[in-house]
């Protein structure tokens, strides 16, 4: 249904259905207040944890871990200070718990990891995806496997984002490459996760997590607060599952008189667990994947610097994350050269956005993909093209991002 | 590697006897047959029969067997208990093989045989316990962060259950690599008849062992050989990224890209030596359809070809004994004169995305979730619609 | 017009504070900036290592490959990072800390008192800032001020005196150096 | 007899402050790594309890009893 | 002047050495103590396994001792030690981690093989923070501690966590700071000796990520400290709460004998083994 | 052949499957047995399905069953519409009321008293499914007496293989009776 709609349609849509105690711009003013200045040069982490408290986060819950701890150290000091509540818990698993548990009270909720700890959570990101409850998860990317080297940056958990948790679910994932857009993409990561009910990961790395760079912090109206759409139903007419059509049922938080009943067991529109009926598990898991399947349209952003030479020549560069840096210096050395390239970037990872990748593969001589693991995202634009296009993987592990002539060498050679 | 007198002596009683027993329990003297030395686990359904049956019949075949205070104790006892030089295993499901997600990762970075079993149930996360799923087969081979590579098999029978452990720790000691058994709810938890077979007839691989001096991480092969604890050779193992010898170097590039490089590249190229699958290519000519299966599913897929072909329908037949590293020749050949690809499983697509990455024809899911395999009947109508 | 510094020293002598200060010092002097750093699993004692571009311009690939300036604290960091510098760049070195002559690329070579100096403020701790003053006043691509703004944000306010001098002996020590 | 590593010792002060018989003092000596090691200033004070060889978090120090 | 040499570099993988503790580090005199305990137990270090987590005292053993060693993820090297000692229970198997490691991420593990009794070794080195991710709340933080990550107050109390241990079934547990090294060193040749589990909390300082959060900035400052709110446990008789409220207990807490779960288990498997033998071939 | 017991738990409904299961086994053929997990097999409805084949088997979850033994009225009701057209139903008289209106077409009933015979005789209503099992057996002529009669013996209490025999031996005597008059 979201899908047909036009843009217009959809914010009127949302305006009706998604009321819930929207941020006011009294509590925007005071955050900005506790954040400072409008012109900052910080860390992607840090820039991570302002996106959040300008979203209206405020809990957070988290575990010390390299390169990750920025993100916890800075929620730590400023959610007190509006009103917020920040917890460290004994381990990961713990932290995404209670990250779960503080959606349900109400709050918008996240916690910030990395490659270890993003394992540990693997098991209750599937609880949240199962029990539709919106929180954010920053995965601060490192190089692994194990613990790897706890310094160094890495894209190496794209697919374990997608997969790491057991069964068949849908969730959200988006690749910042700059630290203002650390800030920018983690506001996003809110409304997607608080508008679909889902946990939303925001994929940062090592690199630009520990990164500085200028960031300008948004004023309140730059900003379309989202938050999730509850339910006005009486309580004795609700039931916390219903599919109004939207595939994203109606919520109720802890404690406003609808006395749900939330478990990640397999479960009927009511709550209630059903752990026998092969019918009641197929139409949860199918709703679960299909509102984000269906909505592709809408999660999925790219950003596109095309210039849609003719495709004999073209070749094509598909990029995500912190590597596009790289590919943005080497695109226009390149053209200044005269080679005919058009870079994707990709900022959704997950949807992954199918048809704007199949579109470039298909009318490029060759697409180079750049990336810093060994070839994740290669394997799904493979997936994606028909196989007869020259698909050249551009890998690199061990912390140090690609240079920009070592993505010339890839375009060219 | 023989097998000692205690677990002999156990087999010998068992050679050729034949039992009408659960896939769980088949697995389990699998184990046994393996020569598995040590299991920890944590009871989970549907896995439970296993730990139960190991605790019961490995102590006397002199095995030791311990139920550990969770799943990610569990796989770091079988990993501690390797570098003593045993034989080791942990069995679980969804929940607690999502748990075990960060030591899987460890057991890869410091290249630990064991052997993990998934006897995969309807998720996401508890959903439905006692229901038979394929929906880790992705997570299997994505679950940790960081680059890897695993080793999977997915067997779709009682005996193959047991046959199938037995490739698995041999796989593991070869390859210096955790392995992974992806059962299903389903083949743990019918009975069938296994037949055990006689120990002689087994044959186990070892263990390279590091000749003194060498070293344990590196060296000239892509696996290296391995020295255990108490051999005097004072090894240093860490999950950090570390130097052939042992010693961590966390921020140097190389060598965290030889080192990962080398643990990616030991499976990915010897896949053709790892790879195993079964085909039935129709005998009558050649088929425009085919049909790819494993695990419970690949059982009424194989009924559903056969009923095809009794109709006049020519289907060609493969199924993925080994699902990761992934048969991708095999899958591309096969595919080859095919129009459409049938894919039937118990999830919503998952190794049907994998299959499109290597054939050119059209690839269709035949899912099936909420705990019920395929019927015949469905499978069969499948195929029907895609002629 | 992009410049790029590179500050090695071991953990622990404040140079990933000092490169956080000169970026957000080309900041507050309108321009852009990206800092980035290294460092080992220790805090202390161990390399560490920051990068400073600074450019009018957007900055696209983040990292220093051949820096205009090489300021180096530590003789490890200069050893390893001594020849990853563009041709007719600036070395700066820590008399005492650093033994080296001469650099075949470097356009100026020059050796300060950074360590000497601050102990003569009575805190080894301010080594630092008497670097970040020298740099400012050899590189003059970030105006005083800027920098001295920058100063401000970054030290606790009980030691801002001791901080700000330590700068100002720097800028001095740079500026006669410059001449 | 006490010997101290330069190579190892990190200035930590411990074994300065803590021997009961005061045999280091604080020197000008600055080790490659930018550290102040300790001197040993009146070895012949010195009964050989190694509590600084045992205190001495870099195994810097050794003292042997002749 | 001929080539320095300590004594005991044997025991450590010298080549790696200097370590890389910061400056005053206690782990560097845990380490100190530790060889020097090996050495006076009489054990060689190729009949033992060290077993270590994530965190700056886990790099004690790992890698700076000359064993066989296995430094794991954060949290479970008591998990992994165990499945070592079940099957090589010949070996001596020592986990030193720290508080965050053993006490935080890994609380679960370190009741459970106290429970057990399994025959480990446990060193835990408590700084009170967590240090090597730059100065994180720690289970064992006093409370009212500023930290990174309490910024404006700690309001969690700290874990006891040697009573814990105690109280969980250990065979031995004990106390003592990094200026106790004399008592400590002995110590630790009693845990490694004794047949059981047994656990050994060493408080000690962290003056680069603890130590300016508190107000003590050098090494110094904390072993006066240490040597000053140090109570042995004898002396604790007849002292209130609120009198032991800021002191350290030191000494033995416990010394008992109970059955050893490796050998139970082993014993037990003998006699399966035995009555399996005995049984007519079915 | 596809045969399912049903009916609620604590009858022996899945003992009985097994039982049958292992017995083909032992009679040299293939089999496989399979059985609700979980809530339902604690007090509430329960089943235990058995396939047996001469040749490999495929089917998993069958789409239809060969044989019922209902045990139990919602468990004649669940699943009697899943019964083969042509099907074998086996109930228990005693416990169920048949519906024509659900039944598929043309399937062979069979009722007996199995429950009232196990109390009667034995004092202990769990000898039902001994007794039911011998009935289908027979009428079926699915596997060899001695390989089911060393399968129960197996599979029951210790000390009560003889008493277990006796009611399967019951069951044989009704389903040879039964045949005569058919």
């Amino acid at each position: 249904m979201l899908d047909n709609m036009s843009d217009h349609e959809y914010r009127k849509f949302a305006a009706r259905h998604i009321p819930a105690r929207l941020f006011a711009a009294e509590d925007f003013a005071r955050v900005r207040r506790a954040l400072g200045r409008k012109v900052l040069f910080a860390q992607g982490d840090i820039a991570v944890a302002y996106g959040a408290l300008l979203a209206g986060c405020r809990f957070f819950a988290g575990y010390p871990i390299t390169p990750a701890t920025e993100t916890a150290e800075i929620m730590s000091r400023l959610l007190p200070r509006i009103g917020g509540s920040y917890i460290q818990m004994e381990d990961e698993i713990a932290s995404i718990g209670a990250v779960i548990g503080a959606s349900w009270s109400g709050a918008k909720a996240m916690t910030a990891t990395s490659g270890p700890g993003f394992s540990l959570m693997q098991e209750n990101i599937g609880y949240a995806a199962m029990t539709e409850t919106p929180c954010v998860i920053v995965d601060v990317q490192r190089s692994g496997p194990s613990t790897g080297q706890p310094t160094e940056g890495a894209q190496g958990d794209i697919m374990q984002a997608k997969w790491g948790s057991h069964g068949d679910y849908e969730l959200i994932a988006l690749s910042p490459s700059t630290v203002q857009e650390c800030l920018n993409l983690t506001i996003e990561a809110f409304n997607l996760a608080e508008t679909y009910r889902v946990p939303v990961i925001v994929l940062t790395d090592g690199l630009i997590g520990h990164m500085r760079e200028k960031i300008v912090l948004p004023e309140y109206d730059d900003i379309n607060f989202v938050s999730r759409k509850t339910t006005a139903k009486a309580a004795a007419a609700y039931r916390p599952y219903d599919n109004d059509g939207t595939n994203i049922p109606e919520m109720a938080n802890f404690g406003t008189g609808y006395r749900v009943y939330i478990t990640g067991l397999t479960h009927k529109e009511s709550g209630y667990p059903s752990t026998d009926s092969q019918a009641d598990h197929h139409r949860l898991v199918l709703r679960l994947c299909n509102k984000i399947r269906d909505n592709v349209g809408k999660i999925g952003k790219v950003q596109r610097d095309y210039q849609n030479g003719s495709g004999d020549r073209t070749v094509g560069i598909i990029s995500y994350g912190v590597t596009s840096r790289s590919v943005f210096q080497a695109v226009k050395e390149l053209r200044q050269r005269g080679f005919a390239v058009d870079h994707l970037r990709i900022i959704t990872n997950w949807p992954f956005p199918e048809a704007e990748v199949a579109e470039l593969v298909s009318r490029c001589r060759r697409t180079v993909i750049p990336e810093l693991n060994l070839g994740q995202m290669y394997h799904l634009v493979r997936e994606v093209s028909s196989g007869a296009n020259d698909l050249v993987p551009l890998w690199k592990t061990g912390g140090e991002l690609h240079t920009p002539q070592e993505i010339i060498e890839g375009v060219t050679g | 590697m023989a097998f000692d007198d205690n677990r002999l002596s156990y087999l010998n009683r068992l050679a050729g006897k034949r039992y009408f027993m659960l896939g769980d329990e088949a697995c389990a003297y699998g184990a046994i047959y393996a020569g598995c030395d040590f299991i920890a686990g944590y009871p989970i359904t549907p896995a439970s029969e296993i730990a139960e049956l190991l605790a019961r019949e490995l102590p006397r075949a002199g095995g030791i067997c311990i139920q550990m205070e969770d799943e990610l104790a569990s796989i770091a006892a079988i990993i501690g208990a390797s570098w003593t030089g045993a034989r080791t295993m942990t069995a679980t499901s969804g929940p607690g093989f999502s748990l075990m997600q960060e030591n899987l990762g460890y057991a890869v970075m410091t290249e630990t045989p064991c052997v993990v079993v998934d006897v995969q149930r309807s998720g996401p996360s508890t959903g439905q316990a006692t229901k038979p799923a394929q929906g880790d087969m992705m997570q299997a081979r994505w679950g940790t962060h960081g680059d890897h590579n695993i080793i999977a098999l997915s067997p779709n029978s009682g005996q193959e259950c047991l046959d199938l452990m037995l490739e698995c720790f041999n796989l593991a000691d070869e390859y210096r690599t955790p392995v992974i058994l992806l059962m299903d709810g389903e083949i743990g938890h019918i009975r069938e008849s296994v037949l055990m077979p006689d120990p002689e007839q087994i044959t186990h691989k070892t263990r390279k062992a590091a000749r003194p001096g060498e070293d344990v991480f590196g060296g000239d092969d892509l696996v290296p050989g391995m020295v255990h604890y108490g051999a005097g050779r004072n090894i240093h193992v860490t999950g950090s990224t570390h130097k052939a010898n042992g010693m961590r170097d966390v921020t140097t590039p190389e060598v965290h890209d030889a080192l990962i490089r080398r643990i990616y590249a030991k499976i990915d190229q010897n896949r053709e030596k790892i790879v195993r699958v079964e085909a039935d290519t129709d005998p009558r000519g050649p088929a425009r359809i085919g049909v790819i299966s494993y695990g419970a599913s690949s059982r009424p897929a194989r009924g559903a070809v056969l009923a095809a072909r009794s109709e006049g329908i020519a289907v060609d037949f493969l199924r993925l004994i080994t699902i990761w590293p992934f048969a991708r020749t095999q899958v591309a050949e096969f595919a080859k004169d095919l129009d459409i690809i049938l894919v039937p499983e118990m999830n919503l697509g998952q190794m049907s995305r994998e299959i499109e990455r290597f054939v050119d024809c059209r690839v269709q899911p035949v899912s099936k979730i909420g705990g019920i395999p395929h019927t015949i009947g469905q499978i069969h109508r499948a195929i029907r619609e895609a002629v | 017009m992009k410049t790029e510094f590179r500050f090695v020293a071991f953990g622990g002598q404040g140079m990933i504070l000092a490169g956080v200060i000169f970026g957000e010092g080309a900041i507050n002097d309108g321009k852009n900036a990206v800092q980035s750093q290294s460092y080992g699993p220790e805090s202390r004692g161990g390399a560490a290592r920051a990068e400073v571009i600074i450019a009018d311009e957007a900055i696209d690939y983040p990292m220093v490959l051949e820096a205009d300036y090489l300021v180096a604290l530590s003789q490890p960091g200069y050893d390893k990072h001594a020849a990853e510098i563009k041709q007719g760049a600036t070395v700066i070195i820590d008399e005492d800390l650093v033994t080296a002559e001469n650099n075949p690329r470097a356009g100026a070579f020059i050796r300060l008192p950074f360590t000497k100096t601050a102990d003569a403020l009575g805190q080894r701790i301010v080594t630092n800032l008497v670097m970040l003053g020298s740099v400012c006043a050899i590189a003059d691509i970030i105006k005083k001020d800027a920098l001295l703004e920058a100063v401000k944000s970054n030290v606790p306010s009980k030691f801002l005196e001791l901080n700000v001098t330590a700068f100002n002996q720097g800028y001095e020590l740079g500026r006669q150096a410059r001449q | 007899m006490i010997e101290i590593d330069e190579h190892l010792c990190k200035g930590c002060d411990i074994c300065i402050e803590f021997c009961p018989l005061k045999v280091f003092e604080k020197s000008e000596k600055l080790n490659r790594k930018g550290y102040y090691v300790p001197l040993v200033a009146c070895e012949d004070e010195c009964v050989g309890c190694r509590l600084c060889e045992l205190l001495c978090p870099e195994f810097a120090i050794i003292v042997t009893n002749e | 002047m001929e080539e320095y040499r300590h004594r005991l570099m044997d025991y450590v993988r010298e080549e790696i050495m200097p370590h890389r503790f910061c400056t005053g580090c206690g782990c560097g005199t845990v380490l100190n103590a530790f060889v020097n305990a090996v050495e006076g137990v009489g054990l060689s270090p190729a009949k033992m396994v060290c077993v270590s987590g994530i965190g700056c005292s886990s790099w004690i053993p790992s890698p700076y001792f000359r064993s066989d060693t296995l430094h794991t993820t954060h949290g479970r090297p008591i998990a992994f030690a165990t499945g070592v000692k079940i099957m090589r229970p010949d070996l001596t198997v020592i986990v030193i981690a720290g508080d965050g490691d053993v006490a935080g991420i890994g609380g679960n593990h370190l009741i459970h093989a106290a429970r057990r009794n399994i025959d480990l070794s446990v060193f835990m080195v408590n700084n009170m923070i967590y240090g090597m991710t730059g100065g994180q709340v720690a289970p064992t933080t006093p409370y009212g501690v500023k930290t990174s990550t309490t910024p404006h107050n700690n309001v969690e109390p700290a874990f006891k966590v040697a009573e814990l241990v105690m109280t969980a079934g250990a065979s031995y547990v004990a106390r003592w700071t990094t200026y106790h090294v004399f008592p400590l060193m002995e110590s630790m040749q009693n845990a490694i000796r004794k047949r059981g589990f047994s656990f050994i909390e060493i408080v000690s300082q962290c003056p680069d990520n603890y130590g300016r959060r508190i107000g003590l900035r050098t090494a110094v400052e904390f072993l006066h400290q240490f040597k000053e709110k140090a109570v042995r446990i004898d002396k604790t008789a007849g002292m209130s709460e609120a009198e032991l409220a800021d002191r350290i207990i030191i000494g033995k807490l416990c010394d008992r004998e109970r059955p050893e779960f490796t050998a139970e288990l082993h014993a037990l498997t003998r006699r399966i083994v035995a009555a399996l033998k005995q049984e007519q071939p079915a | 052949m596809i045969i399912r017991f049903a009916g609620f738990g604590g009858q022996g409904i899945v003992l009985s499957s097994y039982i049958l299961g292992q017995s083909a086994v032992f009679d040299g053929k293939k089999a496989i047995q399979n059985q609700a997990y979980g809530s339902e097999s604690r007090g509430g409805e329960c089943r235990g399905d058995v396939i047996i084949s001469a040749d490999d088997i495929y089917e998993l979850e069958p789409d239809y069953q060969d044989v019922l033994v209902a045990m139990a009225q919602p468990a004649y009701e669940k699943f009697v519409p899943l019964l083969r057209r042509e099907g074998t139903l086996m109930i228990d008289q005693d416990l169920i009321v048949t519906d024509h209106n659900i039944e598929p077409a043309g399937i062979t009933r069979y009722s007996i008293s199995a429950t009232d015979i196990a109390f009667k005789k034995y004092g202990r209503k769990i000898m039902a499914n001994m007794v039911m099992l011998g009935y289908l057996n027979t009428v079926l002529g699915l596997v060899g007496r001695n390989a089911m009669e060393d399968a129960i013996s197996r599979n029951v209490p210790r000390g009560s293989a003889e008493v277990n025999l006796q009611a399967f031996a019951d069951g044989v005597t009704l389903a040879q009776q039964e045949l005569k008059k058919r």
